[in-house]
């Protein structure tokens, strides 16, 4: 053969090797059929006041929806949206089955970490750091704040980074982490760790249950105990008004019914019933209390103080605490999972009674 | 390692180094090695790889962006055609003449010339639209010689020929032909926000929906590697790929 | 009173400017009434020399077009063109006249600061100032005030620059301008007293102080030490490199200048040619053999006193490109090297100079030489 | 008002009887003042030196403002210099014209976001804008004659006509804006101690020497990459750990002093990169001692200068930028390299404006407030101490024909020197804040503006600190090529500073004849790259296309034609006894002086250090070459002219030995496929491919230094990247020259007032590239 033809074939067979690349998309079912996506979703969640402000819908939308105010908004959707429905497909409440109960978990762990001191085991912390060392994922997603105590996401990569003291400490104000998963898993290499609450848990689950990106990216998902969160303007000025000086809170934290505050002074305690008049509307609905979905959920409840309680359900989680004990990292002891029945049962029961 | 000293100058020493100094000069003053381009009437040649103004060809511009995005100085920006196309103009306020554009246009749409030597009488002028970097410009030019330098291994030597040098090439060099399509490699994670296909300055990415499914469909003959859709994707499941 | 004017003019006709070749011109014109008597007046040799050569007009065109000769001459050795595209075919031989019209129409500015009456009046009376020397310069056999001093007049008129200078920089007021004045005066007691030294050797072997009467020798031949010295004092007096020292441009921007602009800087720039010409004038007169030059057949007779002019001009030229060329060669001395080689080696050098005309003039008067 | 006062100047040369005699005067004599304000100095020297002698258009250059008519801006006009060029533009008596050559100087080019520059042209009126970066000397030339026409003709027009065509107009499939290809990590990683595995012996046993020194002092001692030892230490401690260094190891001198800002992790990451260069075997190896302490307002810090006195005019540039002071340090009190209203600008909060790719309404270039006074503050009560002590304080600068572009406050007494006090900036355009937030390829053009006197070094220490991070080896030819380019700018370079030198000492004829040298080695770059200045030509992994066989014996026929040249250089200038009695003996450094102060490149071998990065650390092919390093021991201002002198012919010998080689080697790759990636094919000419090779170039994360031997002195880049933005979190540049301005101060001191000049010229001081 002569050289043109040689090459003439190899132009052929580079042609085979690519093909048109084509790709089908299901398109979501939409209640309103005359309207956009977002205005579904609006309609659906939004103005029913069931959104839990987990912002799956943020993190998917291509156009802008966001958050205005305190709640989730999309202000010039009539321009902007692009109609493509990935909001309603990833939204855990617009098809809304509220989930309750432990899940599928397999051992209820008590664990205080050796190596990062936090508001009680530290346990998150050292879940997602030995993830990380393992190789399991490359980055952490946990809510910082700033000198306001307003949340700010923060990727972890190193361990070290965790020596910031405004990333361990429970903060009761909604965080943007899902906007934020996002970012990680496009800047991944290896996987992403989440933490975050029932609602961002469900958040996740449905990204992963959608796209396939999300289940090969998002390694390691960890719940944490949850009965209410706020939102920030709203929390902010209520301690304000209670006399909480921002600028020396040291730490927030719910115990034994009670609301505590701690400065570097002083103390401020209230009852958190006294918090139900501004809990958000979404947190209403919900009756998830450890994050059922979540590879595993840490909490404070159901353990000694000093000590976090974790509840184990997946594979990874349990290869993770088996990789934490091998190495001494934590101490480990029993959790008691009546305590924590009593607040699941007690988060629906609060669910049942302000859907009546 | 080399030690330098330098040692004291003797009276004998001196006087040969003025000498030398001024032998030198009355040398100079006779034949001297004078190496002035007299420029208004005289001009330099300048290889065809100069970097000077640049040209630009709106039949191979693929709309990429890539010369506004690689521009250092951000003197590039796009600007909307009437055929809806976003083509290149350059701010000479701000260029400054790497030629990363000229490097990054794959298919050789922006090109130079050797025009190098303009007086623009306020900035406001010195931005070049799109509609005037595709014809050569005029520019005033009082040259009725050219000259070359040549450097053989003796010395400097000035050629002077009387001929008025075109500052435009005929030909531009291609670039090595590197075929690359975009190709979905994640099907099943695509939102279907159609972004990719908004991008595409070339029509390559198409969509329709039928039976509650949207189809998307790169052609990949159409395609021109550009890019864009890869980059804007928000989930990042395209991908460049060898055709 | 027509006696008065009678001898005036017998004073007049008996001490013309002799030019046979266009005695006839002259001849012609005199039979017409006015302009004969201007002619005569003209050519009257002390008018003549202040006027013409070596006064003014020879001193205006060659503030015109030597520094076109210096630029051209110092762009050749530096490997480039100097003026040359205001007119492209002459080499851009009127790109002075330019410049001087340029600065005669910027504006003058006197800063806040400065002494504004002594600021201006300086920068014009130094420039009136240089002109008085000339007066006893000759041109061959021409000259304004021929005196048995007139060597010794000149080095006093010579002597009066720096004091200007000194003024221009007070009157300044700026801090380049005061450092620049300080280094002028150090630097003029430094060259002052060899160059004084290397003049009165000449005298000493000339035996006259009277510019007429030295004769048509070559000094350079008869005493090159003093010569050489007299060349080193002169290049000092009149700031060219190495010693640049008082004006050094990169060091304290011009020193005493920096302040002036326009047509006041004009002059002052001018100054230091004027300066140079004089110098050079008296370095003709007492090195280089004043307006002698070799018999040329034909022309020298026809020329008759212009021919001693024309010796004399060429003479100068050649010593002022010589000084002028100095800046492409060296580089500049620090001031206190300077001061090293004025107060130490020129001195000396004088001196050596000195010894050596007296032991010249002591051997000729032996019959030696 | 601007408008005014030119048509002001125009007037007077319109109006009068003499007009047309005023207007041809104007037209033939355009002085133009020195007003040297950064690299299209270069050119413009170029413009008026032998090789295109601006002269024969009747403009004289002339070094005084008052007698000057004309001011051709060159580039940058900074903050601290826009008084200058108010001041100067006032001095000049009218009719007055003004150029502005350069993008800088119009709408900013390459430095347009920069926080520290400003407009000319809302400064002083302005009557032509010449664009270029740098312009060439024949576009300054074009310039000039369009003012003369504007002036003989009232002919102010525009030399360049264009031929507007109509565009397609068929309406195709539009198409929406894409986003920025710049991307930001959030909360991005800043480590300055990654490890990394290297083959490495030495640095494990030094390592273990360290800690073993160091017990209870360090956090970490890490390996972060071949010869780069990084050492974290607690706040308290640091100064400690030096002192231990200093006196057990020899480490003696400071490379760099840096501070990173972590808005996000509340901390100032603070730095000291120290080496030795009394230590044989600790030459090449840089310690990076660090520590990190909190973010506030105005953080204090001890200062390293007692012990190592090299890094005190980087600590007040770290002062400067970040506000952190160094208790301690002499210069805290005032601004040093900025203008006194900018605060902290490299702290991360302060945001520079983002480019904008579409062409809309939007304005072309962001809003600078100029500074409103025209006061150029020096320190106060220098006056009056000085006047109590009987001492005389002169002003060199920053426009003065001897200052270059910066300023210097001369104490003298009597004719001695008592003090220099330099006050640097003047060209300060920001490029460690500007390269934060450009993509890593853009930022090869900007850091080779520092000094385009020496464009292939600036560029070639940016691309190794890229290929260092990525392991990126590159193929020979390229490196080759690479050591001929550089070597051909270390030429280029020390010929600019002959020049400026030989101008420094009067000697005008010096000047133009390097030039006339230089001329023919920017031809050789214009053949070789198609720039005379800004080549821009070496790229992460290579260079930018592979050169052709004529230019490279053109190249190579340079080294033997210099010569002719090169002796009447020699002749006229370096053996002029006068030359030799204004340096010998001058501005002597001692070699303890210059290992204490930290002077850097052929500064300190004449003073006696056997240090040279080509030797200690070799890169690209100097180890394959036969070379010397040339050293003296007079540390004098001749010894250091001599010291390069002698260099270069070395220098040329290595051009010679490069040039024979690449002639010998088939054409072939010259940039490496690990850094292309897909586009392998492009390895002999980039063109076409550029962007979508670079364009998302992300660096591993950590910092990352290199350091190679420019032609003044080692040349320092660390970049320090988070591991996922496209663009460095901060880069730090330090220059030679910055190193080497202590030098000056130093020496001058107790010389006399002429000698400042000799020494200042002796150290080939470039402005641009110490202020960067």
């Amino acid at each position: 053969m002569h050289d043109a033809d040689i090459k003439a074939c190899e132009e052929v067979i580079k042609m085979a090797t690519v093909a048109e690349s084509k790709w089908e998309i299901k398109v979501p079912d939409k209640p309103l059929k005359d309207k956009l996506y977002f205005e579904n979703l609006k309609s659906v969640v939004i103005d029913t006041e069931i959104c839990s402000r987990c912002l799956t819908c943020a993190a998917v939308c291509p156009g802008g929806i966001t958050v205005v105010g305190d709640k989730v908004d999309f202000p010039d959707y009539e321009t902007k949206c692009l109609d493509c429905g990935a909001c309603v497909r990833v939204c855990p409440r617009f098809v809304y089955e509220p989930l309750s109960g432990m899940g599928s978990s397999t051992a209820f762990i008590a664990g205080r970490s050796n190596r990062f001191a936090g508001q009680d085991g530290a346990m998150v912390t050292e879940l997602i750091v030995s993830a990380m060392e393992m190789g399991i994922i490359d980055r952490g997603l946990f809510a910082g704040r700033n000198e306001n105590w307003e949340t700010e996401m923060f990727h972890v990569r190193d361990p070290e980074q965790l020596a910031i003291t405004t990333l361990s400490g429970t903060k009761y104000t909604f965080a943007d982490v899902l906007p934020e998963l996002k970012k990680a898993v496009k800047f991944t290499q290896n996987g992403v760790g989440v933490v975050g609450t029932p609602c961002i848990v469900s958040g996740v689950r449905k990204l992963q249950q959608e796209y396939p990106i999300f289940r090969e990216k998002v390694k390691l998902v960890v719940g944490l105990f949850c009965t209410e969160n706020f939102h920030y303007s709203a929390i902010s000025q209520y301690l304000r008004d209670k006399g909480v000086d921002f600028s020396k809170l040291v730490k927030t934290d719910i115990t034994m019914g009670k609301f505590i505050a701690t400065m570097t002074d002083s103390e401020v305690k209230f009852k958190v019933k006294a918090l139900e008049e501004i809990l958000p509307s979404g947190c209403n609905v919900c009756c998830d209390f450890t994050a059922v979905e979540a590879d595993a959920s840490v909490g404070s409840v159901g353990s000694v103080p000093g000590f976090s309680t974790i509840s184990v359900r997946e594979a990874i989680a349990v290869k993770i605490l088996d990789y934490i004990k091998e190495k001494g990292y934590a101490e480990f002891g029993e959790g008691d999972p009546g305590q924590l029945g009593f607040l699941v049962g007690h988060k629906k029961k609060r669910a049942e009674n302000l859907k009546k | 390692m080399k030690k330098v000293t330098v040692q004291d100058q003797g009276l004998v020493e001196k006087t040969k180094c003025h000498a030398a100094a001024i032998g030198v000069a009355m040398k100079e003053s006779v034949y001297p090695l004078t190496a002035t381009v007299q420029y208004p009437r005289q001009r330099k040649k300048m290889p065809d790889n100069f970097r000077g103004y640049i040209l630009f060809d709106p039949d191979k511009c693929i709309n990429c962006w890539e010369c506004a995005f690689i521009c250092p100085a951000n003197a590039i920006r796009m600007k909307e055609a009437p055929n809806k196309k976003y083509y290149p103009t350059i701010d000479y306020g701000k260029c400054i003449f790497c030629h990363f554009c000229i490097d990054s246009c794959t298919d050789s749409a922006l090109r130079t010339t050797k025009i190098h030597d303009v007086a623009y009488k306020d900035m406001d002028e010195m931005v070049t639209l799109t509609e005037e970097m595709i014809e050569p410009p005029e520019i005033v030019r009082e040259d009725t010689k050219l000259v070359e330098y040549l450097i053989d291994d003796k010395d400097l030597q000035i050629k002077k020929t009387r001929e008025v040098d075109s500052l435009f090439m005929d030909e531009v060099p291609p670039s090595v032909e590197i075929p690359v399509v975009s190709q979905c490699i994640d099907g099943a994670s695509c939102i279907g926000c159609h972004v990719c296909e908004y991008v595409c300055g070339s029509g390559a990415i198409s969509s329709s929906i039928a039976n509650g499914v949207m189809n998307m469909a790169i052609d990949t003959d159409n395609c021109t590697g550009c890019g864009l859709c890869v980059k804007e994707c928000t989930m990042q499941i395209l991908k460049l790929v060898r055709k | 009173m027509q006696e008065v004017i009678n001898e005036l003019l017998e004073t007049m006709m008996s001490n013309q400017v002799s030019v046979p070749v266009i005695q006839p011109v002259i001849d012609m014109a005199a039979q017409v009434p006015m302009v004969g008597l201007g002619i005569s007046f003209i050519l009257w040799t002390p008018i003549f020399a202040l006027l013409i050569c070596p006064g003014l007009s020879t001193l205006g065109i060659f503030l015109l077009f030597f520094p076109w000769i210096e630029r051209k001459l110092c762009g050749r050795i530096q490997w480039r063109v100097g003026p040359r595209e205001i007119v492209p075919w002459l080499g851009g031989l009127i790109q002075l006249l330019a410049d001087t019209l340029r600065f005669l129409f910027q504006e003058v500015i006197v800063h806040k600061d400065a002494h504004r009456p002594y600021f201006l009046q300086f920068a014009f009376l130094s420039f009136a100032a240089a002109l008085l020397p000339l007066l006893f310069i000759n041109a061959g056999a021409v000259i304004a005030i021929a005196s048995p001093y007139g060597v010794q007049l000149l080095l006093a008129l010579v002597c009066l620059f720096p004091l200007f200078i000194l003024g221009l920089g007070w009157a300044s007021n700026s801090r380049f301008a005061f450092i620049g004045s300080v280094r002028e005066a150090f630097m003029y007691f430094a060259y002052e007293i060899p160059f004084i030294i290397a003049v009165l050797a000449m005298v000493i072997l000339f035996g006259t102080s009277n510019p007429m009467l030295i004769p048509d020798k070559w000094g350079i031949i008869l005493n090159p030490i003093a010569a050489f010295t007299f060349f080193v004092g002169a290049a000092m007096a009149t700031s060219r490199m190495p010693f640049e020292i008082p004006e050094a441009d990169q060091e304290v921007a011009a020193g005493p200048h920096v302040e002036y602009s326009g047509i006041a800087f004009g002059l002052i720039y001018v100054m230091c040619y004027e300066k140079a010409y004089i110098l050079s004038a008296l370095m003709v007169v007492l090195f280089l053999g004043g307006g002698g030059g070799p018999y040329i057949p034909g022309l020298t007779v026809h020329l008759g006193d212009l021919m001693g002019i024309v010796w004399f001009l060429l003479k100068v030229i050649i010593v002022m490109t010589t000084m002028f060329v100095l800046r492409t060669i060296y580089p500049r001395y620090r001031l206190d090297q300077g001061l090293t080689i004025g107060w130490g080696a020129m001195i000396a050098i004088s001196l050596v100079a000195l010894a050596w005309s007296i032991v010249f003039v002591f051997l000729q008067q032996g019959g030696v030489l | 008002m601007e408008k005014e006062e030119q048509d002001r100047n125009m007037h007077i040369l319109r109006t009068g009887v003499l007009s047309p005699v005023k207007r041809w005067s104007a037209k033939w004599s355009l002085w133009p003042c020195h007003f040297v304000t950064s690299c299209c100095g270069v050119e413009l020297a170029h413009a008026f030196a032998s090789g295109f002698d601006g002269e024969r258009l009747g403009t004289l250059n002339m070094g005084i403002s008052r007698q000057a008519n004309f001011i051709i801006v060159e580039g940058t006009i900074t903050r601290k210099m826009a008084r200058a060029l108010r001041i100067v533009w006032e001095q000049m008596p009218d009719p007055k014209f003004v150029n502005v050559i350069g993008a800088c100087g119009q709408r900013g080019g390459i430095f347009w976001n920069s926080y520290n520059i400003t407009r000319p042209s809302e400064i002083v009126p302005v009557d032509f804008f010449i664009p270029g970066c740098p312009v060439t000397p024949e576009g300054i030339l074009r310039g000039v004659r369009a003012v003369q026409d504007k002036i003989a003709l009232g002919k102010d027009e525009t030399t360049i006509k264009f031929k507007k065509v109509a565009l397609p107009s068929e309406v195709g499939q539009g198409s929406t804006i894409p986003t920025s290809p710049k991307r930001f990590a959030p909360t991005p990683l800043v480590k300055v101690d990654i490890p990394r595995e290297v083959d490495w012996d030495f640095g494990s046993t030094t390592v273990s020497n360290l800690k073993s020194q160091l017990e209870g002092l360090y956090k970490s001692i890490t390996i972060t990459d071949k010869n780069r030892i990084a050492i974290k230490t607690a706040p308290e401690n640091l100064m400690e750990v030096a002192r231990k260094l200093s006196d057990n190891m020899g480490i003696d001198h400071t490379k760099s002093v840096n501070v990173v800002d972590v808005p996000h992790e509340q901390k100032f990451i603070l730095e000291y990169m120290a080496s030795s260069y009394s230590n044989n075997d600790l030459m090449p190896v840089i310690i990076t001692l660090f520590t990190e302490i909190e973010r506030k307002a105005e953080p204090e810090f001890p200062s390293i200068t007692p012990l190592w006195d090299s890094a005190d005019y980087s600590e007040r540039e770290m002062h400067d930028f970040f506000g952190i002071k160094y208790e301690g340090n002499a210069g805290m009190n005032a601004k040093f390299l900025l203008a006194p209203e900018t605060q902290t600008p490299l702290r991360k909060d302060f945001k520079l404006d983002e480019e904008n790719y579409v062409f809309d309404d939007s304005p072309l270039n962001p809003k600078i407030d100029l500074p409103t006074s025209l006061e150029m503050p020096a320190p106060t009560d220098l006056y009056d101490e000085a006047e109590a002590s009987d001492e005389f304080i002169i002003l060199v600068g920053p426009h003065h024909t001897g200052s270059g572009h910066l300023r210097w406050i001369l104490r003298i007494k009597g004719d001695i020197i008592v003090d220099v006090t330099p006050d640097p900036g003047y060209v300060h355009r920001s490029m460690e804040k500007i390269a934060e937030n450009r993509l890593y390829i853009q930022n090869v053009p900007l850091f080779e503006r520092a000094n385009i006197t020496d464009p292939f070094n600036m560029n070639l220490g940016y691309v190794h600190a890229i290929e260092k991070a990525l392991s990126i080896e590159v193929p020979e030819r390229a490196k080759y090529i690479r050591t001929m380019l550089a070597e051909l700018s270390r030429i280029g370079a020390f010929f600019y500073d002959s020049g400026i030198f030989s101008l420094f000492t009067g000697h005008s004829t010096g000047f133009m004849y390097v030039w006339a040298i230089r001329e023919m080695i920017l031809e050789a770059t214009v053949r070789l790259t198609g720039s005379r200045c800004t080549p821009s030509f070496i790229i992460p992994g290579g260079v930018r296309r592979d050169i052709s066989k004529d230019v490279l014996d053109m190249t190579g026929n340079f080294t033997t034609a210099v010569n002719k040249r090169l002796k009447k250089f020699e002749d006229i200038f370096i053996n002029n006894p006068v030359f030799i009695a204004r340096t010998k003996g001058v501005g002597v450094v001692t070699k303890q002086e210059a290992i204490k102060y930290g002077l850097v490149g052929p500064f300190l071998r004449a003073s006696g250090v056997d240090y040279d990065i080509r030797k200690v650390e070799p890169y690209e092919v100097y180890d394959k070459l036969n070379w010397e390093v040339t050293t003296g021991d007079a540390g004098d201002c001749l010894g250091r002219y001599m010291g390069r002198y002698e260099e270069i012919k070395q220098s040329l010998s290595i051009l010679k030995q490069t040039v024979d080689a690449l002639k010998r080697m088939p054409r072939g790759d010259v940039i490496s496929g690990e850094v292309l990636g897909e586009y392998k094919e492009a390895s002999e000419d980039i063109k076409g491919h550029l962007y979508h090779a670079y364009g998302n170039l992300v660096l591993p994360k950590g910092e990352w230094t290199s350091v190679i031997e420019s032609a003044r002195g080692t040349l320092l880049y660390s970049i320090i990247s988070d591991g996922d933005s496209n663009v460095p979190y901060r880069v730090r540049i330090v220059t030679p020259c910055w190193m080497n301005l202590r030098g000056i101060v130093e020496a001058s001191k107790g010389e006399r007032v002429a000698d400042f000049w000799t020494i200042y010229g002796s150290f080939g001081y470039f402005p641009p590239e110490a202020d960067r």
